[in-house]
């Protein structure tokens, strides 16, 4: 998907805020959201990939100007609202006015350090095996995918060299449609000078610089 | 059960743009007060989650692997083939470090770590990522121009140094082991871990001298 | 520049407001400015181009979220800052502070009529002739450019036809630099699968379709 | 003289981004005053600008030109021919028309005019441009999904019709010539312009018949 959250190289945004509190949590919706989101029963058949997906369709400028957590808070509603299991006028007056869904319980406050544990994999054992070896030279897709994928535009249609073999990962193209594949995934060094022009130029301030991207076979041709 | 269906979610999307107030924090309370009466929702698990990730999940454990990474070159060793498993031996694997990966600064090389299509971070190390590290800045630049950035967290690279970025496009997690500073000679595991600061973990800091003044966290 | 402005093919916008009034202008606002830019005394070196770049470089957010006239205003005020006809503080303030420049005078009411016949041709006859025959197909450069280019990010890769020589036309990228170089301008098409993936389903809902582009020579290569 | 320096441009716009008031009126009110101050403009002659767009270059003329090209088959050869040309028979090149090429719908084809990259319209037969076509939306849908876009313009385009897309990225501008309506037969031009709407012939509006109600503009 061609939306606002590929933000890889894209131009003169400003500097970044260095001198950040240090505190794990800013203000105090924003630690309730992400305990929220730990802590709320699950809604059947999210997962991981289709959840960023679920924020990558934020309205683009909401996407560029919501706070981080705000925009969490929007895709579980986005989320409740899509599965039936609240009305947006229940969203946004936090008072249920439907009957409470059939789902998981929640967890717990006894249980959290146990979950805080747990372990999601993505490799799977029975995965295809690879087709690329490490030191080939590959390039990757021109053309996007219209949902969900992680192959950034910024890399599209360049060349790059294997630099690893990772294993066969279960594909976001797929999975964010709820279709748990998997496919051989290769670890990808692009140089700079093949990704953005002025670092060709002979006094490039942006020198010796490499960018190295995690990408799945299917978005990968032999170069 | 949940569609898989974008049009529809994008359309949900734009009703809550124009139905939900714009204050974040009433936003998020109204979703709070609505999982908890549809039974949802455990409050006290929300406070144990929240009290977890204040007080004892954080950059402080990926310090420590970095301090045991200094002081021994075999758990090194360890750590750079298979940081999963070396983090285990921590009792620190969670959430978002299932395929960790640990890549190592030396003189002639600075790693920087990037998420430009989301904010993936290696949480159960290093713990809530902060606020810059998921803007639009820091994700459209570090990939383009990660000199410029890094002179703006006060960090110059030489020309002689590659810069190698890791954009973690996929469930991999990245953190950096920095190298360690001279005039650290014989100190402990506990000692060193309080010079590694949290952005040396992610690359956003490269100096780790005991004289330095005000490292950047 | 790969900036907030190159929006062809990001998905997920919203629906167009098409009940828009019929007027030309729809705040007084907007009229003052879009005179205003008609009638100023013209800053030395600024041209079509340079004056298109000038907006690409606003804010990010900026771009996506301000008003069209408000963004001349500001493309105003950055050329009379960067130019150093006015302070930052005049523009704020709208009061001089510093010296009147010495520029050309402003236009009167009696040349406006005058001036709206006047017509600025961008063909050069002394221009390179063209290397690419029509019909030929033409791939398009899959790297943009550091600065101003007109070169849209969604056929960057892509395969086209040429369709039509237009003659030697002022080369954008060099213009923006306040060089007058002309380079062979050539129309391109492009169909809708070579562009869209989605396009390329079956059951695509927007199907026959193709997308024209002007574009100079040395954005194209043989294909 | 300007700089033509990039870096530093963005770096006035973030000050401008500072310190500006928010409301473009007062923003565009100051700057009016500022350049009549600095003597670089006259008021008299920005009214004058704004009421010869108001009331005379607009979408009448465009209109106009249809008009002629459906009643003259040897106008609408010269128009396709060299469009530039052809409105100048009616004293109509000026903005941003020197380069001016019609595109002509059939049964088969329709045509459909955007600028992805920011706003080039013909604004010497078109006027100013509306606000839509200069609008996120618009620039961003038109390319990808022309059909949708139509459909919310009320404009349902078969399968058998081929939507051709002309995005206006160089300084060439585009017009559509619609197709004539049945039931015509006969009308003069002025009665036939009438018919011709401004979305029309930036492709938004394909059916003109006088049957039709409420015509988009």
């Amino acid at each position: 998907m061609d939306g606002p959250h590929d933000l890889g190289g894209r131009q003169f945004f400003g500097p970044v805020t260095v001198d950040e509190p240090e505190e794990a949590f800013h203000s105090d919706w924003e630690a309730r959201m992400w305990g929220i989101d730990q802590a709320l029963s699950p809604v059947p058949g999210v997962n991981l990939d289709w959840w960023r997906h679920v924020r990558e369709l934020i309205d683009p400028v909401d996407y560029l100007t919501r706070p981080y957590f705000d925009q969490w808070m929007q895709i579980e509603a986005a989320l409740l609202i899509d599965s039936g299991v609240a009305t947006i006028e229940e969203i946004v007056s936090g008072k249920a006015a439907t009957a409470s869904p059939d789902l998981e319980p929640p967890i717990g406050p006894e249980k959290v350090r146990a979950a805080s544990k747990h372990v999601t994999r993505y490799d799977r054992a029975d995965g295809p095996p690879p087709s690329f070896r490490v030191g080939a030279n590959v390039r990757a897709n021109a053309v996007g995918a219209p949902g969900h994928t992680r192959l950034p535009a910024y890399v599209r249609g360049r060349v790059g060299r294997i630099e690893r073999f990772c294993g066969a990962h279960v594909f976001p193209d797929a999975h964010a449609r709820g279709i748990d594949r998997a496919e051989p995934l290769y670890t990808v060094r692009f140089e700079a000078e093949e990704l953005w022009p002025e670092a060709r130029a002979a006094d490039a301030k942006e020198r010796r610089a490499c960018v190295h991207l995690d990408l799945w076979e299917s978005y990968l041709e032999p170069a | 059960m949940t569609t898989y269906d974008s049009k529809r979610v994008a359309h949900i999307h734009r009703e809550l743009h124009d139905h939900l107030p714009s204050d974040s924090a009433l936003r998020v309370k109204a979703l709070e007060s609505l999982l908890v009466e549809k039974g949802m929702l455990n409050r006290a698990a929300v406070d144990q989650w929240i009290e977890l990730y204040t007080d004892e999940i954080g950059p402080k454990r990926g310090a420590q692997v970095v301090a045991r990474a200094w002081s021994d070159p075999a758990y090194k060793k360890r750590l750079i083939g298979n940081a999963t498993a070396a983090i285990d031996e921590f009792g620190f694997t969670g959430s978002a470090t299932a395929h960790l990966r640990a890549v190592e600064n030396t003189r002639d090389v600075h790693n920087l770590v990037v998420c430009t299509l989301c904010s993936c971070y290696p949480v159960s190390i290093l713990g809530i990522a902060p606020s810059w590290y998921k803007a639009n800045e820091y994700r459209a630049r570090a990939v383009r121009e990660p000199r410029s950035v890094l002179a703006e967290f006060g960090v110059s690279i030489g020309d002689e140094v590659e810069v190698r970025v890791w954009d973690s496009t996929a469930e991999l997690r990245y953190m950096v082991i920095p190298e360690r500073p001279a005039g650290t000679e014989g100190w402990d595991e506990n000692r060193l871990a309080a010079l590694v600061s949290r952005n040396s973990m992610i690359g956003t800091d490269r100096d780790l001298s005991p004289a330095r003044k005000a490292p950047q966290r």
